[in-house]
């Protein structure tokens, strides 16, 4: 097994960076040549220990930023520029052989997907799951794997039983809730969360986060979390990154943003979430997300920006920090922001993932 | 277990519907033809003169009996299901006065054995290639032996068989033409027996093989390239499974399961085949005995093996619907 | 006095589940009564989880399935009694549904005017080419688009959005009184969520029309109803003025459910360790059933 | 559809090469028509000539010429699987809407005599047919027959398609919107069904193609009639291989397994269009 250093990266206290992350949907079906600029030019980075959100509505490129950084890149998904960086490797994510990656599995990057549904092999055992995904990274023996599996499970207060029942035998919540043991197992230092509790009802989503932040806060592992629930964003995020149509517009700690939404269009997310005991009108945001493969020039926001401005038609905003810990990609939002100069300069070298 | 008690309980009922449904239509075709099938073996056989009238009148005798002498229609529909159930299917006009269920007796165990040892080799090997094919979708190998596999599949039973036979015994003459085993050999358990028994089963078994597999190999292929996208592959590709443990336990295993039904779908199908296969081989199986009883107007003698392919391929497949749950964890619940 | 809008008088729905052998009973839907006044339109919400009934309840309101026990009148006249094509009809001229999926809401091969031309030829008397793209027109009018917008396209051309507006829009071409509105808002986003939702007080205020609001969300619910029931396995736990029951729930589920709702205001990471006691309960509930057949 | 047709051709391998060995077929079935012989007339030309000039796929041991004869074996034996796949798509499309739609006690019965057509094995019951009805059983009582038992497998097919089409939401919208249920059925389902019939008319051709052959060598059919496989039954009533006219063979071989390759790259193609999913991945690989 290949062991990798640890703390390698440029900044000690950030567990993942990306810089300038673009990756690109390349399809050509019947003569139609379409390019989908999925996500385009993301620069962020997740602490060590805090659960870093990333929130926006459908097709805004969130999904496809956790393939990039989850090196789940297949045809026709490519990332066509930029770096991921993990504090647990040397270097960039896709410069590492594959055989490489795909040791740090499990080990120090883990998930919990959306759709509990589906997740587990419908015709194992949960245990043998557990084998599969963890035994080789444990370094124990047979009995003693078994042993600390059952002790796991206890910490997060799960009925042992459950190894041996298949995944169909189990309800939703509770077949989210062996996700999250099966993350946790490992201790790793990454977990991508992805839409983890989307599909449950509400009674069991509220237990499902509790249980995902606190074993994240008792296991010291950092954490992004993906989802399009804004209110669950105000409950279990330490910071969070707002994203429109393949660009990260706002990022800062999830009570600033929160209380001092700085882009127009995360103000309008915030304002139109309704409250139990609030019944003061709301309005809705007109328009919708763009068209991908034909995005507008500019400002990808500005069609549907109450505060548009001649410069936002031709500009693409910089995401600027404006506050301490508060960046934000608008040039209604302050002066200060500038135009990105990546539009088309700069070589876009493509990174082509061997499968 | 209650529930899979009330599973099998439906499967026994569909099976006495298919056995129900098959011997009944048997029965309206030697019944609601304009032609006395009786008569006209009769004829055929007094035909070649070798006969002496009490010996036809036996004949006449028993065959009537054996079609069902009755007031009317439903009354012989008894009498035959009455002759069923006890397998009497009165004496071969051919082989007279051997019982049919004697020569079929003698003949179905070729068949199984040819059957078995095909079906599940081809069952086997199209569908771990055409699982490799649709998981390693890019290999060059996998794609030009997929190219074989659907040239292959289109083409009938007979002619694969023809082939082989052109190709093995004239042109390359390293496998026996025809026989179940060497001619002039004692049948017994002995080792030398049992050798030319292997030996002369390998074209027929190969030919059915080579038909087999195309459709195996397919609608695997197709099963595993939707597979390879579901969310459990997904999650336990990105979670480092080892590859050899991925392949087998996640995309195959859940592959494999449809295919099982599916094989119980086959196997009338490939009863069909293993007719022409042993027509092809002289082979001394079943299906053979019903050219041979055909040409040889035995009217009794196809009338008792189709009643008996009937039985015995709804036997099948009633035996893999019923193994079929203890396989797939997930039946248990519902159906 | 006149009938109410609509009766439910002690309705229960049986599925059952296997064949000849072992049938098992599941009630979807069990002895469910409560009536919606005409004197005024109103939005009227069933708020339950998966599994409640909520949407077999919602079919058998719509006449789509039949109750195995228990009466609908609608504006009086029983449901059970509908049986020509004609009765059928005059039925759906008045409750028009509007579903869960904008984009499965339409067949993917065919353009999105044809619905509404089709139901403006059914149910209006409109006939010629003009009459029906005016009548089109009316009611895309009523959701903020017009016929310009939606004239010969196909779903795929159009956003969830649009095509949620176009659904309503169809639904309001006959001129329904009451419209029931199942999961209206679970597939779309959050910006859209609210003009969905803004959208229902519209007709309820402008249009007069009474709205059946179905949905898992006790915020929106808040947000747009007048009043609402809480259904739990079938049953109706708790029903009453929406403010009142969502401010202080009475029964022990409401609770539940109320103390689940996440609230959108950020108190800091970690609000929601070891909060709720139903966590710890459910936690240790019993973790082997069925799939959950859905309501 | 000419829009689909075009994309087809161009953009899919599969399609125009099953495209273009139909036309030759079928090119070779209408020349029968221009045929300077009578199809059962025998003893009319040299006998036994290899392939030449004059005669381009030689003569037979009955003084036929090769060449003529099988354009009468090829269009007997497309007529046959024509009808076949017609009569008995015909009764699947029927039985799966109907099972599919109704649903309930209806769909339970049928689906249960449904599966057993599946199950049982049709080859000796043809047999039995033939052996029972002799000169009686012409070309098209078999046709009728093949069609009635071999509509099975793809009325499950079909019901299924029916089951979820009639959960899907905008079938609803439609009955909301005033639409009656066989305008339901014809106008917004029949355009996903109609691909799969079209799919299944070609396999099912092949199906009762390969049946036919396998019968007529056996000399189970009526064998005046010329198809494919009466011409093998009759080389082999000849002994043609021991005599080495081989291409007596080799030509009906050639010519069958060309039209099974055709309808089945044809089958295949129509699969894919159907199926979003191989789309998607095609999108992939290019």
């Amino acid at each position: 097994m290949a062991q990798i250093p640890a703390s390698s990266v440029q900044n000690n206290s950030h567990v993942l960076e990306t810089h300038d992350l673009r990756a690109y949907y390349r399809m050509r079906y019947f003569g139609i040549d379409r390019e989908v600029r999925a996500v385009d030019g993301v620069s962020m980075h997740v602490r060590k220990n805090e659960v870093y959100g990333v929130a926006g509505e459908s097709s805004c490129g969130k999904t496809t930023f956790i393939k990039a950084i989850a090196a789940a890149i297949r045809p026709p998904l490519e990332i066509v520029a930029g770096h991921v960086n993990y504090s647990f490797i040397k270097g960039d994510l896709y410069a590492m052989p594959a055989a490489e990656r795909s040791a740090i599995r499990w080990r120090h990057l883990s998930y919990i997907l959306q759709g509990s549904m589906n997740v587990l092999n419908p015709v194992r055992r949960i245990h043998k799951t557990f084998e599969d995904f963890a035994f080789r990274h444990m370094n124990l023996g047979r009995a003693e794997f078994d042993q600390a599996v059952k002790h796991h499970l206890e910490r997060l207060r799960l009925p042992a039983e459950i190894l041996r029942a298949y995944p169909h035998e189990l309800s939703g919540g509770m077949r989210q809730r062996v996700c999250i043991a099966l993350a946790t197992l490992c201790k790793p230092e990454f977990i991508i969360a992805d839409e983890p509790t989307t599909a449950l009802d509400v009674v069991v989503q509220k237990d499902v986060l509790a249980m995902i932040r606190e074993t994240q806060s008792e296991f010291g592992s950092s954490m992004i979390f993906v989802t399009h629930d804004l209110t669950v964003h105000a409950n279990v995020t330490d910071r969070l990154g707002i994203m429109y149509a393949g660009r990260l517009v706002e990022e800062g700690r999830t009570a600033d943003v929160f209380a001092n939404p700085m882009h127009p269009y995360t103000a309008h997310l915030i304002a139109s979430l309704p409250k139990i005991g609030d019944t003061q009108s709301r309005n809705a945001l007109s328009g919708s997300p763009p068209n991908l493969a034909d995005a507008p020039k500019g400002c990808r926001f500005h069609p549907r920006c109450p505060l548009a401005m001649e410069i936002c038609r031709h500009e693409n905003p910089a995401l600027t920090t404006l506050a301490e810990d508060h960046r934000v990609a608008c040039f209604a939002a302050s002066t200060k922001v500038q135009p990105a100069n990546d539009e088309g300069s700069g070589e876009a070298k493509t990174l082509e993932m061997a499968r | 277990m209650r529930s899979y008690v009330i599973y099998v309980g439906k499967r026994v009922l569909q099976f006495a519907l298919v056995v129900f449904v098959g011997i009944s239509i048997t029965f309206l075709i030697t019944h609601l033809t304009p032609i006395d099938p009786v008569e006209h073996s009769v004829a055929q056989v007094s035909a070649f003169g070798f006969s002496s009238p009490e010996s036809i009148e036996l004949l006449r005798q028993s065959l009537r009996e054996l079609y069902g002498v009755g007031d009317n229609l439903w009354e012989e529909y008894l009498i035959f299901w009455q002759r069923l159930a006890v397998l009497d299917f009165g004496p071969s006009l051919s082989a007279f006065p051997t019982p049919v269920s004697e020569l079929i007796g003698r003949a179905i165990p070729w068949t199984i054995g040819l059957l078995t040892v095909s079906t599940i080799l081809s069952w086997f090997i199209g569908n771990v290639i055409g699982g490799l094919a649709g998981y390693y979708n890019r290999n060059r190998i996998l794609r030009i032996i997929g190219m074989i596999m659907m040239g292959l599949h289109p083409v009938p039973y007979y002619i694969i068989a023809f082939v082989l036979l052109i190709v093995f015994t004239f042109m390359l003459p390293i496998l026996p033409s025809s026989g179940g085993y060497e001619m002039n050999m004692n049948p017994g358990w002995t080792l030398r027996f049992f050798g030319s028994v292997l030996l002369h089963s390998i074209l027929p078994a190969f030919s059915l093989i080579l038909v087999g597999v195309g459709s195996w190999f397919m609608g695997m292929r197709a099963l595993v390239s939707n597979i390879v996208t579901d969310d459990y592959v997904t999650y336990a590709s990105l979670a480092g499974v080892p590859e050899r443990r991925l392949v087998t336990s996640y995309v195959m295993r859940n592959a494999f399961l449809p295919q099982i039904t599916g094989l119980a779908m086959s196997i009338g199908a490939i009863f069909n085949g293993a007719v022409i296969t042993e027509q092809v081989f002289g082979y001394p199986g079943i299906g053979r005995l019903l050219v041979e009883a055909v040409h040889a107007a035995d009217y009794s003698l196809v009338l008792g093996i189709t009643s008996i392919a009937i039985i015995a391929v709804s036997a099948a497949v009633f035996i893999i619907d019923i193994i079929y749950p203890l396989i797939d964890p997930r039946v248990q619940v519902s159906q | 006095m006149t009938a109410p809008l609509l009766h439910l008088d002690s309705l229960t729905k049986l599925y059952k589940r296997g064949g000849l052998f072992g049938r098992e009973e599941f009630r979807a839907v069990d002895n469910v009564s409560f009536h919606i006044h005409d004197k005024e339109p109103q939005v009227f919400t069933i708020i339950g989880e998966s599994g409640s009934g909520k949407t077999t309840l919602a079919r058998m309101v719509l006449n789509m399935i039949r109750p195995t026990t228990g009466t609908i009148f609608f504006k009086g006249q029983d449901l059970a009694s509908i049986r020509s094509g004609g009765a059928r009809r005059r039925f759906m001229k008045e409750v028009q549904p509007i579903f869960q999926n904008p984009f499965e809401a339409f067949n993917p091969l065919k353009r999105v005017d044809r619905y509404l031309y089709m139901t403006a030829k059914n149910f209006t008397d409109a006939h010629s080419p003009a009459q029906l793209d005016a009548a089109a027109d009316a009611a895309l009018n009523k959701v903020g688009l017009s016929i310009g917008e939606v004239r010969g396209r196909f779903p795929h051309e159009l956003s969830g959005g649009q095509l949620q507006r176009v659904a309503i829009a169809r639904a309001l071409i006959p001129g329904p009184s009451m419209i029931v509105a199942d999961e209206p808002v679970s597939m779309v986003d959050a910006s859209l969520r609210m003009s969905i939702v803004n959208l229902f007080r519209t007709l309820r205020d402008d249009l007069k029309v009474s709205i059946i609001y179905i949905t898992h969300d006790l915020a929106t619910a808040y947000y747009v109803s007048d009043r609402i029931i809480i259904m739990r396995k079938g049953e109706v736990v708790e029903s009453g003025l929406a403010r009142v029951v969502l401010e202080n729930p009475q029964h022990e589920y409401s609770r539940l459910l109320k103390s689940a709702v996440l609230s959108p205001d950020p108190r800091g990471q970690g609000v929601l360790i070891g909060d709720s006691a139903a966590s710890q309960q459910a936690r240790a509930s019993p973790h082997r059933q069925t799939i959950n057949s859905q309501s | 559809m000419i829009a689909v047709f075009r994309d087809l051709f161009r953009y899919n391998g599969e399609f125009a090469i099953g495209f273009m060995i139909m036309v030759i077929i079928l090119g070779i079935a209408v020349a029968s028509f221009f045929s300077p012989y009578e199809p059962i007339d025998s003893y009319l030309v040299a006998l036994d000539a290899p392939p030449s000039t004059e005669y381009v796929f030689g003569t037979n041991s009955r003084g036929q010429d090769i060449f003529w004869q099988l354009t009468f074996a090829i269009r007997n034996t497309l007529a046959f699987g024509f009808i076949v796949a017609l009569i008995s798509r015909i009764l699947s499309l029927a039985i799966g809407l109907v099972s599919g739609y109704v649903g309930g006690a209806v769909d339970r019965i049928l689906m249960s005599i449904n599966d057993t057509f599946i199950v049982i094995p049709l080859f000796p019951l043809l047999v039995l047919l033939y052996f029972v009805l002799r000169d009686d059983m012409t070309w098209f009582v078999l046709a009728l027959v093949m069609a009635g038992l071999g509509w099975a497998y793809d009325a499950r097919l079909i019901r299924s398609v029916m089951i979820s089409l009639r959960t899907r939401e905008f079938t609803n919208t439609s009955v909301f919107s005033g639409m009656s249920m066989p305008r339901i059925v014809t106008q917004e389902h029949l355009p996903y069904v109609l691909p799969i019939v079209f799919s299944t008319f070609m396999n099912n051709m092949n199906w009762s193609i390969g049946l036919e052959v396998t019968l007529a060598v056996l000399g189970f059919t009526d064998v005046d009639t010329p198809t494919i496989g009466g011409m093998i039954f009759w080389a082999n009533q000849h002994s043609a291989m021991v005599s080495g006219i081989w291409w007596w063979y080799f030509f009906p071989t050639l010519f069958v397994t060309l039209t099974f390759i055709g309808l089945f790259l044809l089958s295949i193609s129509m699969n894919e269009y159907i199926d979003p999913r191989s789309r998607l991945d095609r999108m992939g690989n290019s």
